[in-house]
């Protein structure tokens, strides 16, 4: 395949970068993603993630059963964050910087 | 690959990266990265990545910190760009009780030499238009910033395999034998040998600490991010809770959960921190999620970094902590010293694993 | 929102469960991101070969509409133009309907989710006019527009068949097949003959080497052996195959094995088409890539093994409609694609040795 | 093109709309969604890639791969290929990055 074709459409990445490092060390999917963003776009990798494989199935020789899936994750596919919010003004485990600041006789810890 | 080396590092997340690069500049000695998968797989690679010194107690760590973040500006032109910003850190609070925190913040930082501004409502929203307006008001310190952590361990891992570290990925140290004036490290991939030993397995540490008889107590404590889609960039500052990347992305996310390594993420902490966001900044109701990520903390016991040499073994090291991203430049640096040297130019003796023995 | 069976999908595995579950009794809810039922069926014109022998020979969009029928007389649940969004700490299902997020507790879970289509990549693969043929299809069966005047088809499939030869109908001229193999995917040869006559090239060992155009693509270059051919093509359909769609389960932390046959990683689960989440069904393309017919029939048994799980049927009762559905399953899998029907036999006998496994303990 | 008579399906359209793409009135039909009342009109370039500007159109029209992203209605990054037309409807392309706007959040 011609090395500029991209491979991963909402980031650009091209053929050339993903071999790079695959012939540095990365093995996995995540390890590419995390070293050229490929799959990172708003697509999740849904649609780069066979052609991917096939990349790392061909320049490492590994057998497809031993290239693990992409991490998959929420919310699955873009959703706007006013409808994820609740309007909810109480929290539990998300925390303010200033909770963190404990005060004792007036005074910083 | 070699099977005998002057030094191997366990662990080659942001910290063992780090001491990695910074051991290469000062040594042709040769040098060892193992890791039981790979860099960035772990917390590192699921991080905000603030640099960030701001409300970091007591002044003494805050001080630790700052000298890290200081070290920073010279990093990008050693290893390459890692879109490191000194954006400016700005705390936002929404009720008069923590302004009195702020203020107290402010003058134990003042003591030390770190500005720490409180501001009033007019002041913050001018600094931060797009900031909710029902804000009291913001501590504001120029010191921090944020950073890519994926292009950090990148660099760092790329900077160092020019000087000749090697590193071996995927494998994972089931074995560490003490004899004399050298450590046997039984790895999945085989057997190396080493006169340094340095332990640097962020939230692994306590299993790590366990391969040598050594209590390393490090605890995991689970984050939440969430990341938008790229925005046009209409955030200036780093704010405590979220930030927006070099690329437009924010990142979201201040939260802390103990689930021990269970790096799933929940909807549960996922709506709550988008309330957080739109509490913050109302004008991110319209941006859309992209991916919400579980990253696992290193949480020592006591909060603080574990540095240095581990008593009672000759030539073995740790460095676990919190706020790798922030510390690992001057971690990098003291541990090269302590290693090539036996001394450090920043006293770390604070930071002593023996302090868990009283 | 409480429920006895959530049925993420409602595509022809999905609505054939709901009807097992609903006219036994039971409280069913169906979710799906579209506002039509019957998923991928409504954009298949052609005649649907092999359905199990309770259904009379149909086309896709007919078999959508009489799935959807069927289910009129069973107060069901429908939360079309919802989607699912992940999970909350205590098992819930997070649903949008992109303005709120709501909770769904149920007590079991069918997960059929469909396939989704892989990609095939050339330089400037990436231009409009280069689309999946799910996508050129749906354009010409859904939406009634023709997406091209002049197109080629990477692939050769059945299911790239169909859309060139209902591409060809709808007016657009098809200037070609492209196969990277040294042969014709598709067995059908009664298709195959189809396309034939309509002289339709089919390339072998080919590949595009090339798209180019300004706004969208216009022209490309076809590697063939030696040779290299030029086409003026408004129009490039891929076919990259197809795989399970899996974010759902890897949410839910199911577990997975690796079988090619079945088009890739596949959620592991055994003979009652449960995954190793002890209240997670699945069934259809989700559970193994296969034909419209075995399809129905996993939706069917997916369901009924709901029922017996949840006591809606005595075991007696179950263990009949499931001997004689497995019966027709393996006639109607192994006519076509037998190496899929061993695939799925051996994906069920590996369910205590998943390859990917907790996938979120680091 | 909208195919007026379906060799299979016969004749669909019915309930035409006026949709507005860039200001400039269309005919689309109910049933259609955004990207494929668009494409009927000879519209494929949807938006521009953000690194390498590059056009982008309708790929998988699964709601998957976001390359239908367009702002509708004010609303930006919408897939068009999930979203069915309106009457009146404002479409105009996805050629950057969203601003966030404030004016939506009435404060």
């Amino acid at each position: 395949m011609d090395k500029s074709t991209i491979i991963c459409r909402c980031e650009e990445i091209s053929y050339e970068e993903i071999e790079e490092v695959l012939t540095n060390g990365a093995t996995t999917f995540d390890d590419i993603k995390r070293l050229t963003r490929c799959g990172m776009g708003p697509c999740q990798s849904k649609i780069c993630h066979s052609l991917v494989a096939s990349m790392i199935h061909e320049k490492t020789n590994t057998p497809y059963f031993q290239i693990p899936l992409p991490r998959m994750r929420m919310p699955l596919s873009p959703i706007k964050l006013e409808t994820l919010a609740t309007n909810s003004t109480s929290f539990s485990s998300v925390k303010s910087v200033m909770d963190e600041v404990e005060l004792e006789d007036g005074k910083v810890r | 690959m070699d099977r005998s080396y002057e030094t191997i590092i366990i662990g080659g997340g942001v910290v063992g990266s780090s001491i990695a690069y910074h051991l290469s500049e000062q040594t042709k000695e040769a040098v060892l990265v193992l890791d039981q998968k790979f860099p960035l797989s772990g917390t590192s690679g699921s991080t905000q990545a603030w640099v960030w010194v701001h409300n970091k107690t007591p002044s003494w760590y805050a001080e630790f910190s700052m000298y890290s973040a200081e070290l920073y500006s010279y990093l990008s032109k050693k290893i390459g760009d890692v879109e490191f910003k000194r954006t400016g850190g700005l705390s936002p609070f929404f009720n008069e009780a923590d302004r009195e925190k702020a203020v107290r913040l402010a003058e134990a930082y003042e003591q030390i030499g770190i500005k720490i501004k409180v501001l009033s409502r007019e002041e913050a929203l001018e600094k931060e238009p797009f900031l909710n307006p029902d804000v009291v008001g913001a501590t504001y310190s120029a010191i921090d910033g944020n950073v890519n952590p994926f292009r950090l361990v990148d660099r760092y891992m790329r900077a160092a395999k020019k000087n000749g570290v090697q590193y071996s990925t995927y494998n994972k140290v089931t074995e560490i034998q003490k004899m004399p004036g050298k450590f046997i490290v039984v790895s999945e991939k085989g057997e190396f040998s080493c006169k340094n030993l340095i332990l640097a397995g962020g939230t692994w540490s306590r299993e790590l600490g366990k391969l040598v008889d050594v209590n390393i107590p490090i605890n995991q404590l689970r984050g939440q991010i969430l990341v938008t889609e790229p925005l046009k960039p209409f955030l200036n500052y780093t704010i405590s809770g979220l930030r927006q990347a070099f690329n437009g992305e924010v990142l979201i996310g201040y939260s802390m959960e103990q689930e021990g390594f269970n790096r799933a993420t929940t909807l549960d902490v996922i709506q709550e921190t988008a309330n957080m966001a739109v509490h913050y900044v109302p004008s991110l109701k319209k941006a859309k999620v992209v991916r919400a990520f579980s990253g696992i903390r290193a949480m020592p016991e006591d909060g603080f970094p574990i540095l240095g040499k581990i008593p009672g073994v000759e030539n073995l090291y740790v460095a676990a902590t919190h706020s790798g991203v922030t510390l690992s430049p001057l971690i990098g640096t003291l541990m090269t010293e302590l290693i090539l040297e036996g001394e450090t130019s920043i006293p770390i003796d604070r930071y002593s694993i023996s302090r868990f023995a009283k | 929102m409480e429920t006895d069976i959530l049925i993420i999908g409602a595509g022809p595995a999905g609505l054939a469960a709901a009807f097992e579950m609903a006219s036994k009794g039971l409280d069913v809810t169906i979710v799906d991101e579209s506002i039509t039922m019957g998923g991928q069926l409504n954009q298949q014109t052609q005649v649907i070969p092999s359905l199990p022998s309770s259904f009379q020979s149909m086309r896709g969009f007919e078999l959508a509409a009489h799935l959807t029928k069927q289910l009129e007389e069973y107060d069901i649940r429908y939360l079309l133009g919802h989607r699912v969004i992940g999970f909350y700490k205590d098992g819930s299902v997070g649903i949008t309907d992109e303005q709120d997020v709501f909770a769904v507790k149920a007590k079991k879970i069918i997960v059929a989710t469909g396939a989704a289509e892989n990609a095939v990549a050339f330089p400037k693969w990436t231009l409009p006019g280069v689309m999946t043929i799910g996508a050129a299809q749906t354009m010409i069966n859904r939406d009634f527009v023709q997406p091209g005047k002049e197109a080629v088809i990477v692939g050769s499939s059945d299911f790239a068949l169909d859309a060139a030869l209902q591409l060809s109908e709808v007016g657009v001229h098809v200037k070609g097949f492209i196969e990277k193999n040294a042969g014709i995917l598709s067995r059908d040869l009664e298709k195959i003959e189809q396309v034939k006559k309509m002289g339709i090239p089919i390339y072998l060992d080919s590949f595009i080497k090339e798209a180019r155009g300004m706004g969208a693509v216009e022209e490309i270059e076809i590697e063939i052996g030696t040779r290299v051919l030029t086409e003026k093509v408004d129009l490039v359909c891929v076919d990259g195959g197809r795989s399970p769609i899996l974010d759902i389960f890897y949410q839910l932390g199911c577990s997975f094995g690796y079988q090619k046959e079945l088009g890739g990683w596949v959620p592991q689960y055994n003979h009652q088409f449960q995954t190793d989440r002890q209240d997670i069904f699945l069934a259809g393309n989700a559970a193994g890539i296969s034909t419209q017919g075995v399809l129905l029939v996993t939706g069917m048994l997916a369901g009924i093994n709901v029922c017996e799980a949840v006591g809606a049927i005595t075991k007696t009762i179950a263990d009949e409609e499931k001997d004689f559905l497995w019966k027709e399953l393996e006639i109607l899998e192994t006519k076509y694609n037998p190496n899929i029907w061993e695939a799925r036999n051996r994906h069920m006998e590996n369910f205590a040795h998943p390859v990917i496994k907790e996938q979120f303990l680091s | 093109m909208h195919i007026q008579h379906h060799p299979i399906l016969g004749g669909q359209l019915h309930k035409p709309v006026t949709i507005y793409f860039n200001d400039q009135p269309y005919k689309a039909y109910e049933q259609q969604t955004v990207a494929a009342a668009l494409m009927a009109n000879d519209i494929k370039r949807l938006g521009l890639s953000r690194n390498l500007v590059q056009p982008r159109g309708l790929f998988c029209t699964r709601g998957r791969c976001c390359s239908c992203y367009m702002t509708v209605n004010g609303e930006d990054h919408v897939r068009t290929c999930m979203v069915k037309v309106e009457e009146g409807m404002k479409i105009y392309l996805n050629d950057e990055d969203p601003d966030v706007r404030r004016e939506f959040c009435g404060d």
